[in-house]
């Protein structure tokens, strides 16, 4: 069955792990080259490794029994490579002036991206589970990162060894899925689980019921996502950043492929309550969000929003709402680097993260605030934006599998969190400014920044180009199923 | 009861005993003997179901490098010395959940009709594990090597005393 | 006929040029707001001349001249909704035209020595011109709404005029309570004539909907209704007890705006619009004729009483006009169309007359409190003269045109009517006869009782005294119209009350009882009055103190003004600041921002479950995995 | 001859053991020493599904070894945490490490 | 033609990184360009509004429509389109737009503080309500409407004035969370009907024209309505969901207010109107009297509200609450005249109520407060200015030869005849009232005698009266000739299902 396995397939995996072996030598070795520059490199090897993934682009293969590399996998290899080399390039500055160790953390950050790419490209739950833990230790260690800062030690503790207390639950449920259906294939299990399941189905909805909670937590979705504020709070700014797009983004990646293929079948069975998940967290992240003074925490609450609607596309499952949930989280990782982005930068100039520190932005720095103010907006989706758009596709996919009290719930909370998305720009606009000076301008973060808002705009504007492809992408993990439980789902006439 | 299901008995009793004196016990260090034991139980469960080659790694991983480690960590942040109680004021409520847990739980597997040979454990050789683990399972394999290199790295520089310290 | 249009038109035009380049023009151009009336004015020969022509023998065929205004289909019923600018030229109307632009020509004439100097001397003309022109349309118009457009244009020029000299701050109050008031009473008439279209023909046309009531097209009650709301603009705009308050209020306007439009001319629309309404009045349940009599009685009576307490010598006119309205509503309540025509023809001059006079005493002793003038007769004897001729004409004394006018209305009353209402028009001759006397003698005779204004009094220059003098040969001769012959002879082919009866055979008639009656009553108040107060008044002044509370009442106006200062300050006000404190206490702080505290606090409560310990973030994982896995293995199992 | 159902209660109860150990001790290193016995408690699962029910694939056996291997590296990263949050705080309880609530 | 609807959205939104590539410190070049913009949008405008030409169905016109996404997932062939079009009932709306925006950059001359972004946001304001009136897809529909309400925070937030009242205080940034809160909430109710509608009709598209053919149950439609009536209602001010409209007003600085009241709450009535009635006409008639007693509880409370007030913005903000009221009463009547009028009124009222604004704005720059008792006999100092108020005034009470009179008046008799006889009455009472608080503002503030205090007030600038000036034609265009609108207007009306003559 596996006697040849394509090892070239995983090349831009070998690329990131080894570039993050180099970048650990070269600092190591040549320390003149600064921390800055690392993190450039580091950014180089990742755009490398993204490029190099895009050698798959409409192939479909698979590696062994456990991987595809076929559109999906070369998505999120894109996205992620994406977000790493966004992270890379915004901690240049960051680490150079705050961190220890600069070697080890790009490398983390590219070890990270490797768990990453593979919980995209899992064919099976092992391969998964691995990579979802290659994943979440780098993003321990990267959180508790700052090693004498408070904060970053306490964050780091609580998401450690509550990630390892739901890595445990997860195994808990993977190993009752195991157990009932023989298999950690997601399309034996499918196969499996789409047959008659009365004899096994105690363990089965159990399993199930377990690995909702884990994935939950990897996600964040309410009530497992306590960690999350304190993460964010805690871990250096643009490792906030990493984890609210890439741990985020790659956790729906494996989410939706697993119950795409492997649990599809049992939908009606848990739509509901992966729908009560999207309304708990949709509900308590924007809600508690209005209370918070901390930009890190205000952005930990609102991701958790955030995931209330990527919860809803999964409620929604079929191949409409899967694209339409890519859609939106690539919407959504675009508008969050680029609100990071700012506020990365504003930590940078001035070392303050309190909401009430930023008043007077739109004076220091007027482009800057005009982008943060961008990126809340589409946060909160507003049009002209990318929030808006996908929003939009998202919510009408929920609608048309008859989850439109769901659709309405999470348009309600989109628009609570305008509130508290508004009270920062007050803040920038309103606040009087401690001092008048203008900022200086780190060219590349602004490039950065510029290409991320231009791609809210893009995604807000004219999303097509981009929902072609990610229809193209989900097509694959749907194949098996040929629409045809979709089509049942639907119910258009 | 068979005599294979007495020694199974025995084993589960001292595993169990040792979960329990991990959670329970006063005093750390009898925590993490208590931690040992039960790890040396699982190992025995391995036994029992017919993996040699888990047992074996269970004992030196954990029975060795894990517990030595924990031994380690609990010297150097002096548990011992600290004060107030060792269970937090949540105790009731999560002996309630852990409770309600195991009910569902082994409702839940005693409920089930495993599909299979659930009588009697196959013996699976150390050959074959091999085999699979670098064909098959390569990737995960290769995976893990990254995620222990992730936890080498974490633990280096995090735990690495700085200058001035 | 077909050029009616241009009647209004020309003050409009004048307006227009007057608004954008009247500071530009020599004099202000005032002479081209006069050119413009003085136009109209002979613009109206014209067009009486084309009704004569057209008509068949004394059967008057009515001008019709129409643009479309608004039309368009209603879906589905295939009709049109259609709203026209028309003009629609029949004998009322030229009585209205004549009066109008006659007695507006004269106004803007003497008002060019009355206004003479005054800051805002090229406004007062083009206020003047838009009233003439509003009020020219609103006599023209053949629909409803372009009557309700002029209708409400002249409210507004009233508006305008009463608050000429705003920076009194009772000119300014008097300017609103005229326009408030008014404007109530607009309602009724707005709600009226939606009602007339809504059940009606699908027009608007005056002369259709009449022709469709009377062929029984309304219901009965409902055509009442209606008829009745109308009525209610009547009586806001022509001073109706109880929507009176206004008028009285109104003469803080320059006195020629109070001769021409609170006098002459925007007053009587009310009586005009009846008047011309009136087949549907006739058509509808009877009780709408008795309540425009029973109004206009009510009016007559307190107006005279109220005139008896005035001192203010153009509040004294001003309840002598409402004296004199509701005369005409009386008429009008028995039907009497001719009888109210003509009041309101003559009572047009000799009204402006009695303005224009007090104008001009104002004009010469900046004084207008009676208590404080006397023995004006001396210094200015044209003004007394005339005066004295308005006085008579409105007491209604023989041959003055206002003598025939009210008979006219006291013989219908007393045909038509019951002898209550008849008696109450004799008690009231007497009541006018008594105060008009008092204001003349107050004025213009015995000794003066203020020097100063005494010394100031002077006659005016020709602008005023020619006037005047115009007015008072009007206010004189006016009434003649009543015999036929004068009517042919001027040119009516039988006679002014067949011109104005709309075709309907009709005669004047002249009872020598009740002129008899009349003339003793109103010539014993007259003679009454001037016993009363001659010389010092130590009469009036007796008696009033033994009635003191009759006296007290009657300078207070009833206290009608204080109830409605009352209702609007208590009630209206107050509901409205309840209302506001409801809208700001209740709705917006409780309903959304009590929403929005909701929202807030629930947050303020969630974010203690974030409360910073491992231990309880691991029991929310916990309970979470409990609910999901129990719940799922209920539902599911 | 050992019915399967008796690993999979001793599994539940050991797993029970350890979540209850989390909920309620409030040194970090009993913390991670109850994920570990849970961790073995899902080993025990995996091999026993594997020996079991799938004994021809035997990926739950594999499952098992990487638990293994994960929860060890766990460990050894927790530690350090651990070790870095007590060197500079004094503190290794979880509950007093409370700088970030609410 | 279809090219100037496009000029239309896009002038607008490609001034905006024109203007942000002005340097800060030349903002006289931004206001020459905003005036450029604002007075090619009013050409623009008018241009639409004049060769509008009603030619059958439903009376769209000047069609251009783009593929946006199609064939994906839900949607199928023209799922969503850019999708402009205008109809008899958005020209109008349409040539209000161009008129307030023409004349609210005059009156924002003198914005010193960030000059260029305020232009920016108020343009961007003005791209999304053009986009609204002219859109024929539902989605750029929705699209456009949460644009036009996406700027009002910072412009209010920023640009705008808190004021104290004595027993309460209304902060800029209350008045703007508001106002933005209440807008984008109600919006979620749009949202939600709009996913409904798309799912139930099945048609896999947002192109309304395709919607209207759809047949929907009418269960369906009798429960999705009220979503629209009260979504769109609270931007149109609707009773009991107002209070945005005159705390916003009072926060506001004056060209934003203009935009605001002038055409932002006109997007709330046209919204019922475009995809309420239109779409759900059996929904819209089973609702019509609870939208009915809505419109006149507005109309009768906003009035008597107006009435109570001494501040300027408020009187100004509550009696917008009462005619939009009259809007409301005229759609709910759901007859041709009725609706005719409720869309004259829209247009009469954004006129003039931006004259309104305009008129207070110039006073309160000057005096920095719009308590109407502290003033009196200003009148003197401002002839002009008051004149103006004065039209605005007469206008809103409904005098003949104003705009107000012609819509209020077919309002009116819409209502009347669809059998609402107390509505009617109480509207017609309302606009009673309505002069009561107008004139009662008169007298205290300009007439009487001269409070000695404003001695030192100056007429407005002149770009103020000019901007007062281009308003007061409008008001007389259609008070005196109301008959393009009226034409354009009920040729389309006339195709409204559910619509009787």
């Amino acid at each position: 069955m596996s006697t040849s396995l394509e090892w070239g397939l995983l090349a831009p995996e070998f690329l990131l792990a080894g570039w993050a072996a180099f970048i650990i030598l070269i600092d190591l070795f040549w320390g003149g080259l600064g921390k800055e520059r690392l993190g450039w490199l580091a950014a180089i090897g990742v755009v490398a490794a993204g490029g190099l993934s895009l050698i798959w682009v409409n192939d479909a293969k698979q590696f062994g029994e456990l991987a595809d590399i076929n559109d999906y996998t070369t998505l999120f290899r894109v996205l992620f490579t994406g977000i790493g080399a966004t992270i890379c390039i915004l901690s240049a500055r960051y680490v150079r002036d705050r961190l220890l160790n600069p070697g080890e953390y790009y490398a983390l950050i590219l070890l990270a991206i490797v768990g990453a790419n593979g919980m995209a490209a899992a064919h099976e739950l092992l391969t998964a589970y691995i990579s979802l833990e290659l994943l979440s230790f780098s993003l321990y260690a990267l959180t508790a990162y700052a090693k004498f800062d408070l904060r970053s030690n306490e964050g780091g503790l609580k998401y450690m060894l509550l990630g390892a207390f739901s890595s445990a639950i997860f195994l808990y449920g993977i190993g009752l899925i195991y157990g009932t259906t023989g298999s950690t294939q997601y399309a034996v299990i499918g196969e499996v689980l789409s047959g008659d399941t009365s004899d096994i189905e105690w363990g089965m909805y159990l399993g199930l019921a377990l690995m909702i909670g884990g994935l939950g937590f990897k996600v964040a979705a309410v009530p497992f996502h306590m960690y999350t504020p304190d993460a964010y709070e805690g871990a250096p700014i643009p490792i906030t950043a990493l984890i609210s797009a890439l741990a985020k983004a790659a956790g729906f990646a494996f989410f939706l492929k697993l119950f795409a293929v492997a649990f599809l079948p049992l939908i009606d069975d848990w739509r509901y309550f992966i729908a009560g998940l999207s309304v708990a967290t949709m509900a308590l992240g924007n809600l508690v969000a209005i209370q918070q003074r901390n930009v890190k925490r205000l952005l930990a609450y609102s991701s958790i929003g955030q995931v209330g609607y990527l919860l809803l596309g999964i409620a929604a499952l079929s191949q409409d709402a899967a694209s339409a949930l890519v859609l939106h989280m690539i919407g959504y990782v675009v508008t969050n680097l680029a609100a990071f982005t700012c506020v990365i930068l504003y930590y940078n100039w001035t070392g303050k993260e309190e909401i009430e520190e930023y008043k007077g932005l739109a004076e220091r720095a007027p482009y800057v605030a005009l982008c943060l103010t961008i990126a809340l907006f589409s946060l909160a989706g507003m049009p002209l934006f990318a929030g808006f758009a996908t929003k939009f596709i998202l919510f009408q996919a929920a609608a048309d599998q008859d989850l439109l009290w769901l659709a309405a719930v999470a348009a309600f909370f989109s628009f609570v969190s305008l509130y508290y998305y508004l009270i920062l720009i007050r803040e920038m606009y309103l606040g009087e400014p401690e001092e008048k000076t203008r900022f200086q301008t780190p060219w590349l973060e602004y490039t950065a920044l510029t290409v991320l808002i231009a791609g809210v705009f893009l995604i807000g504007l004219y999303p097509k180009p981009v929902f072609n492809v990610v229809e193209d992408a989900t097509a694959t993990i749907f194949v098996s199923e040929e629409l045809e439980s979709g089509e049942d789902l639907v119910g258009v006439p | 009861m068979t005599y294979e299901e007495a020694i199974f008995y025995v084993i589960a009793a001292v595993t169990v005993a040792g979960g329990l004196g991990v959670v329970i016990a006063r005093n750390v260090i009898h925590s993490a003997l208590f931690l040992i034991m039960a790890l040396l139980g699982v190992a025995a469960v391995y036994v029992l179901l017919a993996s040699e080659f888990l047992a074996i790694v269970q004992v030196l991983v954990y029975g060795g490098a894990v517990t030595i480690l924990i031994l380690f960590a609990m010297m150097l942040t002096r548990v011992r010395d600290t004060a107030g109680p060792m269970d937090g004021p949540q105790r009731p409520i999560a002996a309630l959940a852990a409770t309600i847990f195991l009910g569902t739980t082994v409702l839940a597997v005693t409920q089930t009709e495993w599909r299979g040979n659930t009588e009697e454990a196959t013996v699976i050789s150390i050959y074959e594990i091999g085999e699979v683990l670098f064909t098959t399972w390569a990737m995960p394999f290769e995976i893990a090597s990254l995620v222990l290199m992730v936890s080498l790295i974490g633990a280096i520089v995090l735990a690495r005393g700085e200058e001035g310290e | 006929m077909d050029q009616a249009w241009l009647i209004p038109a020309i003050p409009a035009a004048a307006f227009a040029i007057l608004l954008i380049f009247g500071p530009y023009l020599p004099r202000k151009g005032d002479w081209l707001a006069i050119a413009a009336i003085g136009a109209s004015f002979i613009l109206v020969f014209p067009v009486l001349a084309d009704l004569l022509d057209q008509a068949d023998g004394t059967t008057y065929v009515a001008g019709e001249k129409a643009w479309e205004w608004i039309s368009f289909d209603l879906a589905g019923v295939g009709e049109k909704f259609e709203i026209e600018i028309g003009f629609y030229v029949d004998p009322i109307t030229i009585v209205m035209l004549a009066v109008v632009t006659l007695v507006a020509l004269m106004v803007q004439v003497y008002s060019i020595a009355y206004m003479k100097g005054d800051s805002r001397y090229g406004w007062y003309f083009t206020v003047m011109s838009l009233f003439a022109a509003s009020m020219l349309l609103l006599v023209l118009s053949n629909n409803l709404l372009l009557l309700y457009a002029g209708w409400e244009a002249v409210g507004f020029c009233s508006f305008l005029l009463i608050g000429f000299w705003w920076e009194k701050r009772s000119a300014a109050e008097a300017a609103k309570k005229a326009f408030i008031t008014t404007r109530i009473g607009d309602v009724g008439l707005l709600i009226g004539i939606i009602m007339l279209w809504l059940e009606g023909p699908n027009t608007f046309n005056i002369q259709e909907i009449i022709t469709f009531a009377e062929e029984g097209g309304y219901d009965n009650t409902y055509l009442t209704g209606a008829v009745l709301l109308m009525f209610m603009g009547a009586l806001g705009k022509s001073g109706q007890f109880p929507l009176h308050v206004w008028l009285p209020d109104a003469m803080e306007g320059p006195t020629p705006v109070s001769a021409l439009i609170h006098a002459a001319t925007m007053v009587v629309a009310g009586v005009y619009l009846v008047a011309r309404m009136l087949p549907l009045f006739e058509v509808a349940d009877p009780i709408a004729l008795d309540v425009v009599l029973v109004v206009g009685l009510t009016t007559v009576m307190i107006s005279a009483t109220m005139g008896l307490a005035a001192t203010d010598i153009k509040r004294v006119i001003a309840y002598s006009t409402l004296n004199s309205l509701g005369l005409m509503f009386v008429a009008l309540g028995s039907s009497a169309v001719a009888a109210a025509m003509l009041y309101l023809f003559v009572h047009g001059f000799f009204k402006a007359l009695l303005f224009l006079g007090a104008g001009s005493v104002i004009h010469a002793t900046k004084e207008q409190d009676m208590n404080r003038l006397g023995g004006l007769a001396a210094k200015m004897p044209i003004t007394a003269a005339v005066f004295a001729i308005g006085t008579l004409a409105m007491i209604g004394i023989i041959p003055l045109s206002g003598f025939w006018a009210k008979d006219e209305v006291l013989v219908f009353a007393k045909e038509e009517q019951n002898i209550i209402v008849y008696l109450v028009l004799l008690s009231s001759l007497v009541i006018t006869g008594l105060y008009m006397t008092r204001l003349f003698v107050r004025t213009f005779l015995f000794a003066p009782r203020e020097q100063a204004a005494y010394d100031h009094a002077h006659e005016g220059g020709l602008l005023i005294t020619v006037p005047l003098l115009i007015l008072g040969l009007l206010a004189t001769v006016g009434g003649f119209v009543v015999f036929d012959e004068v009517g042919e002879a001027l040119g009516f082919p039988g006679g002014f009350a067949q011109f104005v009866f709309l075709n309907e055979a009709h005669e004047f008639e002249f009872h020598l009882d009740t002129a008899i009656t009349s003339s003793v009553l109103a010539g014993g108040g007259a003679v009454a009055g001037w016993i009363l107060w001659q010389n010092k008044a130590e009469l009036a002044a007796r008696i009033r103190d033994r009635f003191a509370p009759v006296s007290t009442l009657l300078s207070n106006r009833y206290y009608i003004d204080e109830i409605y200062q009352f209702v609007i300050d208590r009630i209206v006000l107050g509901l409205g600041s309840i209302i506001a404190w409801f809208d700001r206490v209740v709705v917006n702080d409780g309903g959304v921002d009590g929403s929005a505290k909701l929202g807030y606090f629930t947050g303020f409560e969630a974010k203690f479950l974030q409360t910073g310990r491992l231990p309880n973030y691991a029991l929310a994982i916990v309970v979470g995995i409990l609910v999901l896995s129990i719940a799922m293995l209920v539902t599911q199992v | 001859m050992i019915p399967i159902d008796n690993f999979l209660v001793l599994s539940a109860i050991l797993f029970s053991l350890g979540m209850y150990g989390v909920l309620v001790r409030r040194n970090a290193v009993l913390i991670l020493m109850s994920v570990e016995l849970m961790l073995q408690a899902v080993a025990i699962n995996f091999v026993a599904f594997a020996v079991y029910l799938n004994p021809e694939t035997f990926t739950g056996l594999i499952f098992g070894i990487f638990v293994i291997v994960i929860a060890a590296a766990e460990v050894g990263l927790a530690l350090a945490i651990i070790l870095r949050l007590f060197r500079n705080r004094q503190i290794s309880n979880v509950d007093e490490a409370d700088l970030m609530k609410w | 033609m279809e090219f100037v609807l496009l000029a239309l959205i896009v002038i607008p939104l490609g001034v905006c990184p024109l203007f942000m590539l002005i340097p800060s410190q030349y903002p006289q070049l931004s206001r020459y360009l905003a005036a450029l913009a604002g007075g090619a949008l009013f050409a623009l405008s008018l241009l639409v509004f004049v060769v509008y030409e009603f030619d059958g169905g439903s009376g769209l016109r000047y069609e251009l429509q783009w593929d946006w996404m199609e064939n994906i997932g839900f949607l199928r062939e023209n799922g969503i389109t850019f999708y402009l079009g205008v109809d008899g009932i958005g020209a109008p709306l349409v040539l209000l737009n161009g008129v307030v925006i023409f004349a609210a950059v005059f009156v924002s001359w003198n914005i010193a503080n960030r000059t260029k972004d305020f232009f920016v946001l108020l343009f961007l304001l003005v791209a999304g309500v053009y986009g609204v009136f002219i859109s024929q897809d539902l989605f750029f529909f929705f699209f456009w409407y949460e644009v036009a309400v996406l700027p009002m925070y910072l412009l209010i937030a920023v640009w705008g004035a808190s004021s104290e009242f004595g027993t309460f205080t209304r902060t800029k940034e209350y008045g703007a969370m508001k106002l933005t809160l209440m807008l984008v909430g109600s919006s979620v109710l749009i949202w939600v009907a709009i996913f409904a509608l798309f799912v139930e009709a099945g048609a896999g598209t947002f192109d309304m024209t395709v919607l209207r053919e759809a047949t929907l149950d009418e269960d369906f439609q009798k429960w999705v309505f009220p979503l629209f009536m009260v979504g769109f209602g609270v931007l149109a001010g609707m009773w009991p969901l107002h209070t945005w409209s005159p705390d916003g007003h009072v926060a506001a600085p004056t060209g934003v207010s203009m935009l605001h009241a002038g055409v932002l709450m006109k997007l709330g009535a046209f919204g019922i109107l475009r995809i309420g009635m239109t779409l759900l006409p059996e929904g819209a008639e089973f609702w019509a009297p609870v939208l009915m007693a809505l419109g006149v509880t507005g109309a009768v409370y906003g009035s008597v509200s107006a009435l109570a007030q001494t501040d300027l913005k408020y009187m100004v903000g509550y009696s917008s609450v009462s005619h939009m009221g009259f809007v409301l009463m005229g759609l709910a009547s759901m007859n041709e005249i009725g609706v005719n009028g409720a869309v004259l009124q829209m247009f009469a009222h954004g006129v003039m109520t931006a004259l309104m604004f305009t008129s207070v704005g110039a006073l309160y720059d000057q005096a920095h407060i719009r308590d109407m008792t502290q003033f009196g006999g200003i009148a003197k100092r401002m002839p002009r200015h008051s004149a103006f108020f004065a039209i605005a005034g007469l206008s809103s009470l409904g005098l003949p030869g104003l705009a107000g009179f012609v819509a209020e008046f077919h309002i009116f008799v819409g209502v009347f005849e669809a059998g609402y006889w107390w509505a009617g009455g109480l509207g017609i009472l309302s606009a009673a009232i309505t002069a009561t608080y107008i004139l009662r503002m008169l007298s205290r503030a300009y007439f009487g005698p001269l409070n000695e205090k404003w001695a030192g007030l100056k007429e407005m600038r002149i770009g103020e009266q000019f901007a007062a000036v281009i308003l007061i034609a409008m008001i007389l265009f259609m008070g005196l000739w109301p008959a393009p609108f009226i034409d354009r207007i009920s040729e389309t009306v006339e195709m409204i299902p559910g619509i009787m003559g």
